[in-house]
């Protein structure tokens, strides 16, 4: 009987949705699907337009602040943006308040600059990491030196060609803060509105939503949401990476979950009117 | 002495992290992967040894953890300089041992009373001020701005006062919810429902990114770089699968995972 | 210079006077500058004063003086500071002159007096100078006014900072809290009485369907108190629970198994249900292997969890206490395994998980409220109505506030809505 | 006896409860100092009380060892795992990384903690899919409006399902960004807000009655 079939598929072993989604998931990182990514959301063309139009040359300070629990989301974004910085031949300078981003920030370097024939010193300059992330950003504010004096490999900082003419937050263009904690608040609140220096940003999927109303009001001038974020970012700067493969996989595994839920009501449905 | 210090450079120069250390670090890293996944299919043996395994390192890893970042720097350091005022909460540390001891267990209350005072006085003011008065504000707020609001913005600061206050009610324990009551709770509960629904919908998309990360690392692992590690692993883990399958044949299985 | 402070427009505060007197005490003697007269259009910085920042820690210095009508955007504000008494100045801060009046300070209506008249500056002292030397000691300061590229100095004041002694900007919380505990207290007093009403909380009458169903199908109960150490909020009413719940089992019959994560809790826990297994009569049947403990770390006590759960498959979960990511990990091993699931907790973003995930479960409040409901202990069932006397206090505040808000801003009385978020405010 | 046992142990609870509480009120340098001090002092006690949990978790498997409960060759693998991360920080100091690249710790960290702990917090993707699908059954009224919430926020978060929402949907001029913002920020914020405020007042009755005492079942029976 039809309502008997029914009720057993209601019973599905779940084993097989685990099968279905890990097949969704893998499928694209073997071979990426390249969906249609054809809309970019307002918060990220932002982002993008306010990057493009700093004029070349200018110095950019990168706060990466992920650890590997949320770098899936959190380090596409990083290296989008960065990309883009080089691109456009900006200076850039990375800081850190998570001890654990320490090793992310050096896969990045190892990798990115060589693409756009970047020198450390020159280009781009990694400090090492501090505690205490809202004393040192108020320190920034007066003399960045006063606290960052060395680079992470210990050289005198004010040496450093990069860092030629830039003392505190007035000489730099844009604060770009990705994280998953509530660091950009921290950057938002204690530097964007303090100290008037632009900040944009890049928060996990789970916190996006509640960054409203800072894009609201222009607080952040711009922010990378999740993988999306990533994904949208990269396809602006024209360099796919791994934001469009996770989001590839992402596309298919939202919409196996909307599929299971369609599937399970329209049985529920059936049950009830047959 | 000499021959001690010898030793121990000579054994420590066997755990430098050279490439093959790194491979190997892959098998391990694939293989305690794959193995904590399989528990989706079904329990068994090497679920069992990840899990436990597990333990010990997540124990190992606190230890670690609370012995260089905080006995260290905090305790012995400090003693080092002649500090003693840390005795204090070292002894207040130490008694929680006392545990152990049934006898003499209640010097643990020293200890436990510390932390309970602390942990209430802190709460108190903080919790008044970010979780009352601040959310009182949060909902009051929107509607100082009146004059530059559109009909729809009213609508919505109204709308999250008129939810807040329904829920509220619904957490009332002092009325029996009957009549208006009931209404009121009610509505409360639509608004809670909105709540969970947004949260779980909000956060698949975190978990779907944690287990693409997983499997991104798996697909780094299956490289020749790595001798293919996943590839081995998962075929091993299937085989034994279908073995443990074929001889237990006829058996009556444990019902399955549903 | 605090009697303007105290000079408010709304006399229902009186005691903040009160308050302000403790800080006017502290406060320093601020110089007062003679007029100079620089050359140009530009008149002269009228009434510059050096104040202590109050309710502070200290370091933080105020400089005060009247906003001109020459203060337009294109004039700059510079401000030296100094530690000698001639000389040493550095630049501490630089602003467009039509910026950073009184209004800017975000303090409450009962503690500053927000003018528009005024410019006022904050310099952190820290931020220039060691720490250890900027309250207390001596500090000059002047004001530059720059335009069309020509500067003018104002005269030099000088005062040191100090640390204060009362937050006067968290009256607010403080009177709150104050009634909060008059109001405890009086509940606490009466706890006597008999015959309190409590609502029913649904999760909780489901308790008896669960242990039942497990005497019947001989399967062992578990009783998860999530990862929060004993001195959540959380942890202590999952114990008062966890009571309960193995006195029932020990009626029934039943095995119990708490697996931990916390070594104090189990310790507590221990007492708890060698307790309840005594007042149950049934001390004989108490074993000390209830209590488990399983790890400290978060994942691999959710995995050992899950793979406890799916081997023993218990009959009935409890989740009670304090969870993070590991409570879908756990509720839904629970679920496939065919337990019937009880939850409750107050980590609200955990709470999506549990309500779908299990059959029964306390939403935030609820969890703390159940000890009382199930032990109908007075003591406990007192401690409910203040938490009802709070969520009146903000049913109140709410509904009056939108409606005073909402007129205030409609008829633009802004001095008027500005006291009401004051009141609100968090500081 | 009762003194030593009961009454000083309530005692150093109001105390320190007390003088806590009363720290956020008072801005002077002694009270930052005494916060700073036992916020300190409360971290060294929390990592002797970690020792509590390490012996416990070794006296129960060395328990099932001596025992040769059943599957006690498991808990040797405890006592694998464990070392295996102890032995190296013991050999790098503590440290996960140095000059010449990562030591033995950070090593241990990747490929044994880091990949388990990941991997367990993984597992959560499936078992999201799996909870969904049993549970979003619309039974109820209220279990629609669950539904519904759940769905536009599962939808909208992809770009595919901002392309089938436009087709569908698109008539209405109103993207799924708005809609899932729109829900996030009013009726979730009602809901979200009336759990916190609830559970502020809760906590803050249970705080006072551990601060004087009326709450003290955590110390135990006499």
């Amino acid at each position: 009987m039809l309502k008997d079939k029914l009720q057993k598929f209601f019973k599905i072993d779940r084993r097989w949705i685990f099968l279905l989604l890990a097949a969704m998931l893998f499928i694209p990182i073997m071979k990426p699907l390249g969906l249609p990514n054809k809309t970019i959301s307002r918060d990220v063309q932002h982002s993008f337009d306010f990057l493009e139009k700093v004029p070349a040359g200018s110095f950019v300070l990168f706060s990466l602040d992920y650890d590997p629990s949320t770098r899936p989301e959190l380090h596409p974004q990083a290296m989008a943006m960065i990309r883009h910085a080089f691109k456009n031949n900006l200076r850039v300078g990375v800081v850190t308040y998570i001890a654990g981003s320490t090793g992310l920030i050096a896969e990045i370097f190892e990798k990115v600059p060589k693409e756009y024939n970047k020198v450390y010193g020159k280009d781009y300059v990694v400090f090492p990491y501090m505690a205490n992330p809202v004393a040192v950003m108020t320190q920034m504010a007066s003399d960045m030196y006063g606290i960052y004096n060395k680079d992470e490999a210990g050289a005198d900082a004010r040496l450093l060609p990069v860092m030629q003419g830039i003392k505190n937050y007035k000489d730099m263009a844009l604060v770009v803060e990705i994280t998953g904690t509530a660091m950009l608040d921290y950057w938002v609140a204690y530097v964007g509105d303090k100290y008037h220096i632009p900040v944009i940003g890049g928060v996990t999927g789970i916190s996006q939503p509640g960054y409203g109303p800072y894009l609201q009001r222009g607080q952040l001038k711009g922010l990378l949401g999740g993988m999306k974020g990533a994904a949208e970012y990269e396809s602006l700067v024209k360099v796919p990476g791994k934001g469009t493969s996770g989001i590839d996989s992402l596309n298919l595994g939202h919409l196996l979950v909307l599929i299971l839920i369609s599937v399970s009501n329209i049985i529920l449905l059936l049950i009830k009117y047959l | 002495m000499d021959f001690l210090t010898h030793f121990w450079t000579w054994f420590c120069g066997f755990f430098i992290i050279t490439p093959a250390w790194m491979t190997a670090g892959a098998w391990l890293a694939a293989g305690l992967t794959i193995f904590l996944f399989s528990f989706l299919y079904k329990d068994n043996p090497f679920f069992k040894t990840a899990e436990h395994l597990y333990l010990g390192a997540g124990m190992g890893w606190l230890l670690q953890v609370s012995f260089y970042s905080v006995l260290v720097p905090k305790v012995w350091e400090p003693l080092m300089n002649h500090e003693w005022l840390v005795l204090v909460p070292s002894l207040l540390g130490l008694s929680l041992l006392t545990q152990f001891i049934p006898k003499i267990s209640w010097i643990s209350r020293y200890g436990f009373t510390f932390l309970m005072g602390y942990g209430a006085g802190l709460a108190i003011p903080v919790g008044l001020s970010t979780d009352f008065i601040s959310q009182i504000s949060g909902t009051v707020q929107p509607l100082s701005m009146m004059a530059s609001m559109t009909p729809w913005m009213i609508f919505n600061a109204l709308l999250v006062a008129f939810g807040v206050i329904c829920v509220l009610f619904y957490f009332f324990f002092s009325v029996e919810h009957k009549g208006h009551m009931q209404k009121v709770s009610n509505i409360g509960i639509y608004f809670l429902m909105i709540y969970f629904g947004a949260a779980f919908g909000n956060t698949v998309m975190a978990r779907f990114s944690l287990l693409y990360g997983r499997f991104d690392d798996l697909y780094a692992f299956s490289s020749a770089k790595y001798l293919y590690a996943t590839q081995f692993i998962l075929i091993g883990m299937v085989v034994y699968f279908a073995v443990h399958a074929f001889l237990t044949r006829g058996k009556k299985e444990p019902e399955a995972a549903r | 210079m605090y009697d303007s402070m105290i000079k408010n427009q709304f006399g229902f505060v009186l005691f903040s006077v009160l308050f302000a007197a403790i800080n006017v005490s502290a406060a320093n003697p601020s110089q007062a500058v003679k007029k100079q007269t620089p050359a140009g259009a530009i008149p002269p910085i009228e009434n510059l004063t050096f104040a202590d920042m109050p309710y502070d820690v200290g370091g933080t210095a105020l400089l005060k003086w009247n906003v001109r009508p020459t203060d337009t955007s294109d004039v700059v504000y510079q401000i030296y500071v100094s530690s000698l008494e001639t000389g040493g100045w550095i630049k501490a801060d630089e602003f467009p002159a039509d910026t950073r009046t009184g209004k800017d300070i975000e303090l409450p209506f009962w503690a500053w007096n927000a003018s528009v008249k005024e410019h006022v500056v904050k310099v952190e002292l820290p931020n220039y100078f060691g720490e250890a030397q900027t309250t207390g000691s001596v500090f000059n300061f002047k004001v530059v006014t720059i335009k069309d590229k020509k500067s003018f100095d104002s005269g030099i004041v000088s005062g040191k900072t100090a640390s204060n002694w009362f937050r006067l900007d968290r009256l607010n919380n403080l009177i709150l809290l104050i009634m909060i505990i008059i109001v405890f207290f009086w509940a606490v007093s009466h706890a006597k009485r008999k015959g309190l009403f409590i609502r029913r909380i649904a999760g909780l009458d489901a308790i008896d369907e669960a242990l039942g169903r497990a005497t019947e199908m001989g399967k062992p109960v578990y009783y998860v108190p999530g990862i929060g150490g004993m001195s959540g909020i959380s942890t202590i009413a999952s114990t008062f629970i966890l009571g309960e719940v193995s006195k029932k089992v020990a009626q029934y019959d039943t095995q119990i198994k708490v697996p931990h994560y916390d070594p104090i809790v189990m310790t507590v826990c221990k007492e708890v249900v060698k307790q309840s297994f005594l007042e149950a009569g049934r001390p004989d049947s108490y074993r000390d292997d209830i209590n488990q403990f399983i790890s400290q770390d978060q994942f691999s006590y959710a995995a050992s969890v899950d793979g406890m759960i799916s081997r023993e498959k218990p009959a009935a979960i409890f989740f009670m206490g304090y969870f993070m990511a590991e409570s879908l990990l756990l509720a839904e091993v629970g679920a496939t395994s065919g337990a019937i699931q009880i939850a409750g907790t107050d980590q609200e973003s955990q709470l999506p998980f549990f309500f779908t995930a299990c059959d029964y479960t306390l939403i935030g409040e609820e969890l703390y409220a159940a000890g009382a409901y199930l032990s109908k202990e007075p003591m406990l069932m007192s401690a409910l109505k203040v938490q009802d006397f709070g969520k009146l206090v903000v049913m109140v505040s709410v509904f009056f506030g939108i409606i005073l808000v909402a007129v205030g801003a409609r008829f633009h009385w802004d001095t008027f809505v500005q006291v009401i978020l004051n009141l609100f405010g968090a500081y | 006896m009762k003194l030593i046992k009961k009454y000083i142990p309530l005692a150093i609870v109001f105390t320190f409860g007390v003088l806590t509480l009363a720290s956020y009120y008072i801005p002077h340098k002694i009270s930052v100092d005494y916060t700073e001090l036992i916020s300190q002092w409360e971290n060294i006690v929390y990592a002797f009380a970690f020792l509590l949990g390490l012996v416990s978790l070794f006296y129960s498997h060395y328990n099932k060892i001596a025992r040769k409960a059943d599957g006690w060759g498991y808990s040797l693998f405890v006592y694998i795992g464990f070392f295996a991360m102890v032995i190296p920080a013991f050999m790098s100091s503590g440290k996960q990384s140095t000059d010449a690249g990562i030591t033995l710790l950070g090593w241990a960290f990747r490929y044994l903690y880091n990949a388990l702990s990941s991997t367990m917090f993984a597992v959560l993707a499936f078992y999201i899919v799996s909870t969904a699908y049993r549970s979003f059954r619309i039974k109820s009224k209220q279990a629609f409006v669950l539904f519904v919430a759940a769905f536009i926020l599962i939808l909208g978060k992809v770009p595919l399902g901002q392309i089938i929402w436009d087709s569908v949907l698109g008539w209405t001029k109103c993207g799924v960004s708005d809609v899932i913002e729109w829900i996030m920020s009013v009726p979730a914020v009602s809901g979200k807000r009336g759990i916190m405020i609830g559970i502020s007042i809760g906590a803050i009755v249970t705080s006072f009655k551990i601060i004087f005492g009326i709450e003290k079942q955590y110390l135990g029976k006499d």
